[in-house]
């Protein structure tokens, strides 16, 4: 299964994405509890890109879903400001400071965050997450 | 989200419900700096309608819990969805604020005064 | 001479609001040297709003310019996060890095900068400058 | 917001028309971190059409001035309007950037080679 969203970098859009996002996730047979993390991961990366590579510019973001049998990969692309997250470190937790945990949220629900570096006018930045741990 | 705001004695219960993310979360932290700016010592958020959050979320509550610590407010989290805890957990902060299952309980451990 | 502007925060708002803002300039005489200044103070502040009190939420902001014989006002208001632009530092000049000039240059080029405190859902910034310096 | 990269011997020529503000200013980032990514040794911003600059403006000309340093080469900017100038007096930053009248005084500071 294939499916691309293309999103006007606003915060509005985050919540009707979610709902179609976890349709999909469900006919492609996550259950629930590990579709619920996987929504918050693309959700923390989509709140990224809104927030940071775009900052209040008009912008647009897409999203590419594949699903297959025994694995999911989705890949956010923006024209933002340039960022690898990959290269974020790690925070030291539970932070007493609030933020600072979107990246790690990504991080700890997803198999793979791979950061593609290849085109100087666009992020991209690819999750993936195998149904089961290989 | 919806927000409601009620009392319970010296309690104020603010009642959540709805998905809390990047886009709703300024509303949550309006009512919460209302009630931590008037140094409210009880605050009870009952998060049971609350089907979503996002680290947004957790943000918000981070703030308003550290600014009821410095006036010795409390600020505590009430009947969590399994998914909500799981969002704690992931932050590990879960053992941090103050939780409990239910709105009953919250209620007992901040001892209302009528 | 009142005038009120209703504003999207988005960054393409910024253009055509300094056209229309450099003709009210002009029309209460102000010479364009210090026009422009004023432009870029005001630009600045609605800059910041878009960028850090929203960023990418949807939101609005009002200028509000009241302009006299003597002196310009113009009251900034959104409904962003609270920040009160006035307690920021000067940086030390010249800066090295980029960034973190936009309230040095507002700071520099008004007479007053006064942040109202007194709505907790509301910023609002004061920016006064008179003709001839008091 | 206008943007044209021409030549001029070994020199890689920016000319820019427009206004440059917070919205605009992505572009110039993007022509601009594409020559430092190339290492280009110099780069001559033509600001002639610019009337109108902020502190977005000033803040990506720093950033590229910085990149260009790191590897030893050069960026100059020329033929400032009178608002662009006073911009860049604000910030004090006139006396750190290599500023010329004119854009053939640039390629003469350059030394453009054919
Ligand atoms: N897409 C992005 N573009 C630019 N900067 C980013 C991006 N995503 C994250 N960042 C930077 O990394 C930091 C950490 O991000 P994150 O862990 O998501 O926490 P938060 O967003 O709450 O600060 C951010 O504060 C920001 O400075
Ligand atoms: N309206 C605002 N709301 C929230 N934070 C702000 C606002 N304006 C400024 N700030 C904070 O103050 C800092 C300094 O602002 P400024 O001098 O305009 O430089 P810059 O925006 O380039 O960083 C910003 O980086 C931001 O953290």
């Amino acid at each position: 299964m294939e499916k691309r969203f293309e999103l006007i970098a606003s915060s509005e859009v985050l919540a009707p994405f979610r709902r179609e996002f976890r349709q999909i996730l469900n006919r492609a047979g996550w259950e629930k509890k590990t579709a619920e993390k996987i929504l918050l991961a693309v959700d923390e990366a989509l709140t990224n890109i809104i927030r940071h590579a775009y900052q209040g510019r008009p912008g647009k973001m897409t999203v590419s879903i594949s699903a297959s049998d025994d694995k999911i990969e989705i890949v956010l692309e923006d024209q933002g400001k340039k960022f690898d997250p990959t290269q974020v470190p790690s925070p030291e937790l539970p932070r007493h400071r609030p933020g600072g945990l979107g990246i790690h949220f990504i991080r700890t629900i997803m198999d793979q965050m791979i950061y593609d570096d290849q085109n100087p006018a666009w992020n991209r930045l690819r999750l993936i997450k195998h149904k089961t741990k290989i | 989200m919806k927000i409601q705001l009620t009392s319970q004695g010296d309690i104020q219960v603010l009642e959540l419900s709805g998905e809390l993310d990047y886009h709703s979360s300024p509303d949550l932290r309006e009512k919460l700096t209302e009630l931590t700016m008037k140094q409210t010592p009880k605050i009870l958020v009952n998060l049971g309608g609350v089907d979503y959050m996002d680290s947004s979320g957790i943000a918000t509550f981070v703030e308003a819990f550290q600014k009821a610590k410095r006036y010795q407010g409390r600020l505590i989290l009430a009947a969590l969805t399994a998914t909500v805890r799981g969002v704690f957990e992931i932050a590990k902060l879960d053992s941090i604020f103050e939780i409990t299952p239910t709105v009953a309980e919250a209620v007992k451990c901040l001892g209302a005064k009528t």
